[in-house]
């Protein structure tokens, strides 16, 4: 049960897209002003991310009917070098880390659910879901 | 700078309003990372954002004024907090600046090197939950036939946990010999604990022996978590346990001591119950789950075994172990 | 609960822009101080003041809202560096507990007693500058005719100096004989930091021996403070020092050995750089000063004369030592 | 050069008394929206520490005239039990300290100078001046 589009990142322009994207889907699945600004953030920080470290990748966007409990969900994959150190990338309150309350750990703030994939060479997929309340 | 700011923002909220597009918010959100490096707090955010409204939409009533300047003063705690912040980040880098040197000294401190015995494959992973570990393995052995491996955890996290732990080291260093039996060396290391220690430390600990010679494997425990030993003829795993209080309770305690034969293909796991007790947002990690992971590479070599079993159960705790993570797999060639 | 809020939240606004008087502002400060403790992040301030603002002004034109969306877009970072704050906070908190447990720790684990010896009255201080202590006194004796004392300063403070220091206690552990001699203890201590121990640390360490019997001290000194003489025959200090290199440095350094006679009334200070390099906001207490101070209280017990040192220089200091203050007096009686 | 105004504090009216002086006085300065808002939080903060510990005392208010900078000066007093440790209270980020950014770190931060002098048992004085830019 679920509905999965997908943007391209290969310029800062693709950025755009990908937030475009994510608000239109979020406003379908009903997410208010403030929360659709979330995931758009969220959506910047990924695909930013694709962008400046591992070239190319993609965002895909995908609504969740979970048992009568609506949501969102974002895949950022990419086939870069793959995150050497996630715990690294995880940790909180570096301003070396691009500014305050940037970063990964903002995304899974900005969001509910948040998980990591990594290999080695092989690339990244980082997977972060919101619920409608 | 600060009129520079205002000049941009105004650009951009105007082209904003004209189309509403995302362009325009992603010009947007950039343009708030740059404020927040500017040092600019958000009530001075709704300060500038009042004063571009009022050049692109003039005319609005006074009340739309008077709303921004109450919008303004229930920001200024959000900026405070927001600065006190910033010197908490400061602060705290300094202090993970400390901590990184300490775990150093650590580090050096605890080096221990895997004895080679033969037909015995030894391979080990330990990893602090934070940045000081409280968790201990030190490996003896006479590079021949003979091999003996301590795995202490003290209880407690950090820096008090890694203090205590110096002194176990010191105390692994006059028990230079593999020959020891299990229940001695507890005993040893038990006094010295119970000496230097107050009553609110305390250690558990499991100190294993390997002898090639009779190919047995002995064992005494103060109150640490049970070592597994899989029987590779019967396909499963056997928990080795023995009875002995924790380091440091009384300085009479006496340690049970155990053994086993352990046949080709068989093997010997110690850990600390960071391994165990491995928590996940939905709980703790089923002890099944933790054998499947063990026995799904039960093939590969003692190095490859333990770094697969931290991998797995790392990934499962979302990258943030909750508590320090040992593993020693001793694997019968 | 987010409606609740919302409902106070254009009440407060609703007057505000009635009169716009300091009553409803202080309503708002005290509100926003709410909201805060609420988890309410400013991005959902701007949103509550958005809709508040619908319902008390409406048939705005729809730009003024298009321009509250985009102040929404414009805060979500902020909101986030908040969120990241109050994660920090918590942290900084555990952190702040834990080294109070360490310290307490390091206490008991550096704990240590004065010997009895005939004719000898022996006193001592040592103060951390920070919660942890990098300095470390250790006495040993027979509680007869001989007293040993390890006065160890490691170079750093904090954690990594605390761990470091662990160490040479454990080394001290296994000097439990008053009868070596300083230069057999420094060595001994020595090869132990130098194995334990990475290149960037290091440890000066002053031993001084006290014979009963023929009222000799005898010192050795890795690279550490001088120690004072006061010859109360001739009412002045002489400076006790010898050659020999900081702990940690070469396994094989060798330490010189240097004694004295004590007469009636003589004592030996030794001490950490804390006590000779005290800083003022003036600059350093000169040694003069240091030496005028000791000698001002050369006539009371050994305890009390590090004491009134302490206290002296600890008021110079204006309370906030630079670094960890160690002194011991040894004084014939 | 100065002018000097104050408002007694015994009741929590007298803080909002004390907040309307400030902010007037503040205003005739020359300060802006922001600035004026600053002001009198820090107001708040020091009026609500009389009310609540010392249970009585003063905040004067004074505009500065320093070589034609010109500012404005918050002193606060009263004759409580004086503060037993000035390094606490000025250390940053506890929960504890009555919520985040609170607390005299947050006048500190809110004003340009700021000092305290306090005695066991005699009292304190806290003065807190900003500077017109
Ligand atoms: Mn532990
Ligand atoms: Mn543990
Ligand atoms: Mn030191
Ligand atoms: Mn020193």
């Amino acid at each position: 049960m679920a509905y999965r589009s997908s943007v391209d990142i290969h310029t800062e322009w693709d950025i755009v897209a990908a937030r475009q994207l994510g608000r239109n889907e979020a406003k379908k699945v009903g997410f208010g002003t403030v929360d659709q600004a979330r995931i758009t953030t969220a959506i910047s920080e990924l695909a930013r991310n694709i962008y400046l470290y591992a070239g190319a990748g993609k965002i895909e966007i995908e609504r969740l009917n979970d048992d009568g409990m609506f949501g969102i969900a974002i895949i950022a994959s990419d086939e870069g070098p793959g995150i050497p150190d996630v715990r690294k990338v995880m940790e909180d309150g570096y301003s070396t880390s691009g500014g305050l309350g940037a970063g990964m750990p903002g995304v899974k703030r900005l969001m509910d659910d948040f998980r990591i994939d990594t290999e080695r060479g092989k690339g990244t997929t980082i997977t972060a879901v919101k619920w409608l309340r | 700078m600060p009129q520079q700011t205002e000049k941009e923002y105004k650009e951009i909220l105007r082209q904003y309003l004209e189309d509403q597009s995302e362009q325009n918010l992603y010009m947007g959100e950039a343009f708030s990372r740059k404020l927040i490096e500017r040092d600019i707090s958000p009530e001075e955010v709704i300060s500038i954002h009042k004063s571009a409204l009022k050049d692109v939409l003039p005319g609005l009533p006074s009340k739309v004024w008077h709303s921004f300047d109450f919008l303004i003063e229930m920001m200024i705690r959000y900026g405070l907090a927001l600065k006190e912040h910033q010197s908490l980040v400061k602060r705290q880098e300094e202090m993970q600046l400390e901590m990184e040197v300490a775990s150093k000294v650590q580090e050096t401190l605890l080096k221990t090197k895997i004895p080679a015995v033969e037909g015995m494959d030894i391979g080990y992973v330990t990893v602090p939950s934070r940045t000081m570990s409280g968790d201990y393995i030190y490996f003896v052995g006479n590079d021949m036939d003979e091999a003996g491996v301590a795995v202490a955890d003290v209880m407690g996290k950090g820096i008090p946990a890694a203090l205590c732990m110096s002194m176990v080291k010191f105390g692994m260093d006059s028990v230079q010999h593999s020959s020891e039996g299990p229940s001695g060396v507890l005993s040893v290391i038990n006094r010295i604990v119970e000496k230097s220690v107050n009553d609110s430390m305390f250690v558990t600990m499991m100190y294993g022996r390997f002898d090639a010679k009779s190919s047995t494997f002995s064992y005494a425990s103060a109150g640490h978590e049970p070592a597994l030993h899989y029987r590779a003829s019967e396909n499963r795993f056997v928990e080795l346990d023995a009875k002995g209080l924790l380091l440091g309770v009384s300085p009479d305690a006496r340690y049970e001591e155990g053994s086993v034969v352990l046949e080709r293909n068989d093997f010997v796991a110690i850990m600390t119950d960071g391994v165990t007790e491995a928590r996940t947002p939905d709980g703790f990690v089923e002890k099944e789950t933790i054998l499947e992971i063990i026995s799904s590479v039960k093939d590969r070599s003692a190095q490859e075994m333990a770094e697969h079993v931290f991998a797995e159960l790392d990934r499962m705790q979302g990258f943030q172990l909750q508590d320090d993570f040992s593993l020693v797999i001793l694997k019968k060639e």
